[in-house]
């Protein structure tokens, strides 16, 4: 990928205008907006800097980045989660955050779930509203393929690792919203950012709203990562880019422009197992 | 039956007719592709149980003629004809004519073999099951009939349900003949049905004509001076859409009244 | 008597010197060697592309060690399950399946309908009015349909059949218009290309149209209307996007054609790019396009043998 | 009369297919061209796309549709023609020949997300040529590369034996008399084939999610250099063609105006296979007037 | 000139041939499609710049036979030869012969007119430039002299450049004649030539052919006997693929010495 990098020129005088050289971003769809704004401003500020931001999957970002396809891989999984990436290989930035929650159709009459209630749901122990204090309506459920950064994240945090019951899958957080909005009894899980107009009820789990400050201060409790991944140390120019990420005009801007929280902002961190720690 | 129609003593010729009893009387017929008028202002009765060919180079309106007698014209857009050609005191012309009846009753047979790609015994029934009998008995009778007729029932007594692709050429055109007769048409034409095929079979087809003339009325087109010498009663000589001799056959191949029937039949052009 | 020998006949022997021609410019050789090497890239490429999935397909299988039988057999997909994954492909090949059959049984009537309008009934007007929309059609993208499919099929089912709107029937319901035109415009070959002395034959023994066209012509061109068919199922098999768009993509069997449902294909473009390289949800994804590849090898199989019957008779 | 009235119905029937068939076929193009063309403008054709905002355009993706286009045709068409030329004029009826039409055979049928797996696995792991549009087109050319060789071979097929013989009676080269007469002869078949296979290889998406990328880098369109990163002419980088674009904003895109972006991309791209298929009409008609001297 | 060649006695009749100088020798030529044995130890001689005409029912081998002489045939699958053809000690059925080279001595014109779809300038010079001549002027002037030797210059000397389509099936024809003369072979075959024409064209050709026959040797086949007395010098008969007999045009249409021969002239089969 970043085989022509002219030499010589990245020295490692920190003058912003002598850098240069290409760079390959790719992976997680989801975050490939951000990293493509993020990486257009960048470019601005440094003509000699071609960055090319490609998508593929979070699997596609892992993969590529650890054959060193990928100067940069995007994930929204830690890659330890991948069971055939050697993620000591890898260095890990975490350039955003994402909160999730499920998605309700408002003719299931119902705005919040205690977690046991939702797993039933999504487990299919429950086929019908009424069952959980909602209205008489079917239950209908929409995942996301397997894989999934967002699916991965709602089984964990939100289901308690279990698998969901079979129903619709889709590959598009678009799609799910669409098809919770318009099918009664539907449920689903999305991103906070998809959450803009109130086509679709956003669930209360075991009481707490799925805001950003609640995710932000470690309430909420479905919520991951958006990573980006180095195969070892990164070259100057690729430092630089990713400097520039967890800088604050992208942190303060691009970030929550595009529904993702700034890492800057999160009291709590959490690790690969999924341990909980207050920064 | 002497007489000999030229085209510019229609009128008389009619008044001379007397013995003959044309099973189709045609008056003053015209038909045009388009804008091209390809047969002109013919007018000629066909006699009963007689063989009458048509001759004349190519291109002259043989075939456009013949297709009119069944309305098989009227597959072809454009085509459009003027005049009557009187049958059975209808004009076969007119909108009315249920041309379905009339091909069952005029039968057909093309110039290149054209069996179907189905069984011998299918080709023979097929028209039969058009007009909806389904009696097998009958269906088959008929067949062996029409096979007997057409001289091929010793040839295919026995593979009567072998693809009727598998039959030489000359038996094929046979079995066309065979397959029209499977309607008991009043009349059969033939665009030159013998020109595709070798010396032995075309000979056998004459043959085959000559004895069905003593049931039904054969009209035939032909390239083959010779051969309309050996079994047409009567001759017409077409020559750029116009009729321009018509006559007993004999008469005009020995006596041609007109020049260019002469030249033509000698072989001076064509 | 022997005629005298001379200079024009000499000159007729041909030059031994091949290999100098190829710098000629109209030589024999220089065509060949085109000609060939293009006939070589087709060859290669098909050996190439089975190669390599075969060798890839094969991974979940040699590397993996999961069961083939039970891979093929098997019900359940869990690929990515932590605990006691599974990886059962049946309810993929079922929907990959139904939706071509189904696709095939709405879309192969109107179809050979409309071959038969354009070429029997209509024949000015289906040449210069329908054939040119169906190759325009034959062109629309199948995202495109897949989109059209989720803004107007799925809200329709779901009206009007109940459930999400997602299932088996939305899914051959879009196929099936895709490959309309496709049928439709092989169909009108296939009878274009029946002999008009057959025609003309059938009219001339008192045939009415419908009898010319039910008698003649369609067992004339029955061969390859089949094979028109089979290329449309063949079409419709291997769509993803469009069929991913609106089935739904369950993973069980369906219990009914209402039911969401997943075919080969749509399973494949969800996954592969939430797969890592050599995982073995990657690995068992090539599996699923190894027996794409082998189904679709035997639409060949049965188109030819449909026309090698269609030969015969 | 049952034979008929049995006429009667059946012609009505098929009369009803092709209705049914017309109006279908017509209503799809109605809802495209109805939801689609009140979202094309100037705008939307010559403006970057927006990965968040709303009233982002199509300029890279159509271009990237074009340029896949032009690179697949530049490999299938010297290639098909070739092909084509070789069983129509060169084959003998041997097995040799009919393995090489079963392989075109398998090659026009296979599905094209195998075609997309296996560029994925060749062009962009094995060669490394990432995501580009040479990897695109390679894949594309796989599956279009047997629609061309079908073309040529059924073009050359109707050119009457007699234009063969002619020539090679003239002492003239079987290869000499293909190339000057009987391809000439076969050309407007051959083109109307070739402009009409455009029209799919133009919407094609399955094969190109995994060979040509979901993304664009950053186009400079003053930059013409076709080695340089920001070209547009770079074969070596990522392209997000139109039909992509449509699968793309549809299933990932955050923007508030999917729907408008999605429709108005999917007239477009009607309007280009429209546009194909009057081309090649056009350009065939044109052709063959000039051949037969009624021009 | 006034030997008749008989199947069974070539043998005297080539030691007859005296003041004949043959410019092919055919030796017991037999030409076999796959099984199928279509010509049959045929022996004839053709003498320079005369016309010989062959004629016989269809199917008796008269186009394979012609179409072997220029190794036309080579391109038929399945099609294969034995025997000798000789043409200035040399026997062109041997692998080594250049058939390219040979086609440029032997030129060949065929039933259906076939002129290539492009000016009627570029088919005359088609063969021409293949050959290497690429001076303008001289291509132009040998265009124009065989336009002038097929008679057709006048008709088509304002229009050189227009497509060759656009001329009438006559027209057309000879323009086939006129670009196989550009070569300047020292034989022309036809096949049928005028067959597909209306009888005016026909006789322009035949025309042609009699002008022609000064300076190239001619054979021709024919379904026409009258065309064949008409112009040929000598004549062969074929029959079921073998030559019944050769001999002088006249002697063989007045006193044919083969009872089929007889048959056939007179139209008693074919
Ligand atoms: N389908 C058609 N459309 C237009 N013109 C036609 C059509 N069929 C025939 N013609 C024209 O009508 C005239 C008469 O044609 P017809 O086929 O009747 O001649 P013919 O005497 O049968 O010739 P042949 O001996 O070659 O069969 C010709 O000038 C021909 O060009
Ligand atoms: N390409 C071929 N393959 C197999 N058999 C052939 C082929 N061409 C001709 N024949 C057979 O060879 C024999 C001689 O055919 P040929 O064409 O030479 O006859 P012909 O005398 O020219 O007839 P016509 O007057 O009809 O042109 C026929 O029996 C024919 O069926
Ligand atoms: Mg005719
Ligand atoms: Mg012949
Ligand atoms: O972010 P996703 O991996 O769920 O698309």
């Amino acid at each position: 990928g970043s085989k022509d990098t002219s030499p010589g020129q990245t020295n490692t005088d920190t003058k912003k205008e002598e850098l240069s050289g290409k760079i390959v971003i790719g992976g997680s769809t989801a975050l490939q907006p951000l990293a493509a704004a993020a990486a257009a401003e960048f470019m601005k500020e440094h003509p000699q800097v071609q960055i090319e931001v490609q998508g593929g999957g979070s699997g596609a970002g892992l993969s590529e980045v650890s054959n060193g396809n990928f100067d940069i891989g995007m994930s929204d999984v830690f890659a330890e989660s991948k069971s055939n990436i050697d993620a000591s290989q890898l260095k890990d930035y975490k350039v955003a955050v994402v909160g999730m929650t499920a998605a309700v159709n408002k003719d299931a009459g119902i705005k919040k779930l205690s977690k046991e209630d939702l797993i039933k749901v999504f487990t299919g122990k429950v086929k019908n509203w009424s069952e959980v204090g909602g209205k008489d309506v079917k239950i209908t459920l929409v995942n996301r393929p397997d894989g999934s950064g967002t699916r991965a994240t709602f089984d964990e945090f939100a289901l308690d690792k279990q698998t969901p019951a079979e129903g619709i899958t889709q590959d598009s957080s678009n799609t799910v919203k669409k098809i919770v909005n318009e099918t009664p009894g539907a449920i689903g899980y999305l991103a906070l950012s998809y959450f803009n107009d109130d086509s679709v009820v956003k669930l209360a789990i075991d009481g707490t709203d799925a805001t950003e400050d609640n995710v932000a201060s470690g309430k909420f409790p479905v919520w991951a990562y958006e990573h980006m991944y180095t195969k070892g140390d990164p070259k100057p120019v690729v430092k630089a880019f990713i400097d520039y990420m967890m800088a604050d005009p992208v942190q303060s801007n691009i970030v929550p422009a595009q529904g993702y929280l700034s890492v800057t902002k999160m009291q709590v961190e959490r690790d690969a197992e999924g341990k909980l720690t207050n920064k | 039956m002497n007489q000999v129609y030229v085209k510019q003593n229609v009128e008389e010729s009619h008044q001379n007719m007397k013995k003959a009893s044309p099973v189709l009387e045609v008056k003053d017929l015209n038909i045009y592709y388009g804008e091209h008028h390809a047969v002109k202002h013919i007018t000629m009765p066909i006699e009963e149980k007689s063989i009458t060919a048509l001759i004349g180079p190519s291109g002259c309106g043989k075939s456009t003629f013949l297709r009119t007698i069944n309305r098989m014209n009227d597959l072809i857009h454009g085509a459009r004809s003027e005049g009557e050609i009187l049958y059975g005191g209808i004009n076969l012309l007119t909108p009315k004519v249920d041309v379905v009846q009339l091909r069952k009753e005029i039968g057909m047979v093309f110039q290149r073999p054209n069996p179907f790609p189905k069984s011998i015994y299918e080709n023979l029934v097929l028209s039969l099951k058009f007009s909806g009998i389904r009696d097998k008995k009958k269906l088959k009778d008929i067949a062996e009939d029409c096979l007997r007729k057409a001289a091929l029932w010793d040839e295919v007594k026995d593979r009567l349900d072998k693809s009727a692709l598998s039959l030489s050429g000359g038996q094929q055109q046979r079995l066309c003949i065979a397959r029209a007769l499977a309607l008991k048409p009043k009349v059969l034409l033939l665009d030159e049905p013998s020109s595709a095929l070798d010396p032995i079979s075309s000979s056998k087809i004459e043959e085959l004509l000559l004895k069905l003339k003593e049931e039904y009325t054969i009209i035939i087109v032909t390239h083959n001076m010779q051969q309309a010498a050996r079994i047409a009663d009567k001759t017409a000589f077409f020559y750029q859409g116009e009729l321009i001799e018509y006559g007993n056959t004999d008469q005009m191949f020995t006596h041609p009244a007109e020049k260019r029937t002469e030249d033509y039949i000698s072989g001076r052009f064509g | 008597m022997q005629p005298s020998p001379n200079n024009e006949g000499r000159s007729l022997i041909q030059n031994k010197k091949k290999w100098t021609s190829i710098f000629n410019r109209n030589s024999e050789w220089r065509g060949k060697i085109w000609i060939y090497g293009s006939a070589i890239v087709v060859i290669l490429s098909v050996i190439a592309i089975t190669l390599f999935l075969t060798v890839q397909g094969l991974r979940s299988f040699v590397v993996d060690h999961i069961n083939v039988i039970d891979f093929i057999t098997g019900t359940e997909w869990y690929p990515d399950r932590a605990e006691n994954p599974s990886y059962g492909a049946l309810p993929f090949i079922f929907g990959s399946l139904t939706v071509t059959i189904l696709a095939a049984i709405l879309a192969a009537p109107f179809a050979i309908g409309s071959a038969l309008f354009m070429t029997e009934l209509a024949p000015k007007w289906g040449q210069k009015v329908l054939q040119p929309v169906i190759e325009i059609l034959v062109g629309i993208p199948s995202v495109v349909y897949g989109f059209i499919g989720l803004s107007v099929i799925v809200p329709f089912m779901r009206t009007h059949v109940g459930g999400s709107g997602f299932s088996l029937l939305s899914g051959a319901l879009v196929v099936g218009v895709m490959i309309l035109p496709t049928i439709t415009s092989i169909s009108a070959d296939a009878v274009r290309a029946v002999s008009h002395d057959l025609r003309q034959a059938s009219y001339a023994l008192g045939a009415t149209k419908w009898q010319t066209i039910y008698r003649v012509v369609i067992p004339a061109a029955k061969s390859t209307l089949l094979t028109a068919i089979v290329l449309g199922m063949a079409r419709a098999f291997g769509e993803a996007l469009a069929v991913q768009m609106v089935i739904g993509n369950a993973r069980n069997l369906p219990n009914a054609i209402s039911d969401p449902s997943a075919t080969l294909t749509t399973i494949i473009t969800l996954s592969m790019g939430h797969s890592t390289t050599g995982s073995v949800l990657n690995d068992v994804l090539w599996s699923l396009g190894l027996v794409l590849l082998i189904i679709s090898y035997g639409f060949i199989l049965l188109i030819r043998f449909i026309s090698r019957r269609g030969q015969i008779s | 009369m049952t034979s008929k009235i049995t006429n009667r119905i059946a012609l009505t029937v098929i009369v009803l297919c092709a209705l049914v068939m017309t109006a279908t076929l017509a209503a799809l193009l109605g809802y495209i061209l109805y939801h689609g063309l009140s979202a094309i403008s100037l705008s939307f054709l010559t403006k970057d796309s927006s990965s968040f905002q709303a009233g982002g355009g199509i300029k890279n993706q159509l271009w990237n549709s074009f340029y896949i286009l032009f690179a697949t045709m530049l490999f299938t068409v010297p290639l098909g023609l070739c092909g084509g030329i070789y069983l129509s004029e060169y084959a003998k009826p041997n097995k040799l020949t009919q393995f090489i039409r079963s392989c075109v055979e398998v090659l026009a049928s296979l599905p094209s997300i195998v075609v997309g797996m296996f560029g994925l696995l060749i062009f962009v792991n094995y060669f490394g040529w990432q995501y580009s549009i040479l990897s695109g087109a390679l894949a594309l050319t796989v599956f279009n590369l047997p629609v061309i060789v079908r073309v040529t071979e059924d073009a050359l097929q109707s050119v009457p034996r007699e234009l063969r013989e002619g020539g090679l009676a003239l002492g003239v080269t079987q290869w000499h008399t293909i190339k000057t007469i009987v391809v000439p002869a076969a050309f407007p078949g051959i083109l109307t084939g070739i402009i009409l296979s455009a029209g799919r290889v133009f919407g094609e998406s399955a094969a190109l999610l995994f060979t040509a990328g979901l993304s664009t880098p950053n186009l400079d369109f003053s930059n013409w250099n076709p080695m340089s990163m920001t070209s547009p002419l770079n074969p070596f980088r990522s392209a997000e063609t139109l039909s992509v674009h449509i699968w793309q904003v549809n299933t990932a895109g955050i923007t508030p105006d999917i729907q408008t972006i999605a429709n108005g991309s999917s007239a477009v791209l009607v309007l280009c296979v429209l546009g194909f298929n009057l081309f090649a009409r056009m350009v065939g008609k044109f052709i063959d007037r000039k051949l037969t001297g009624k021009a």
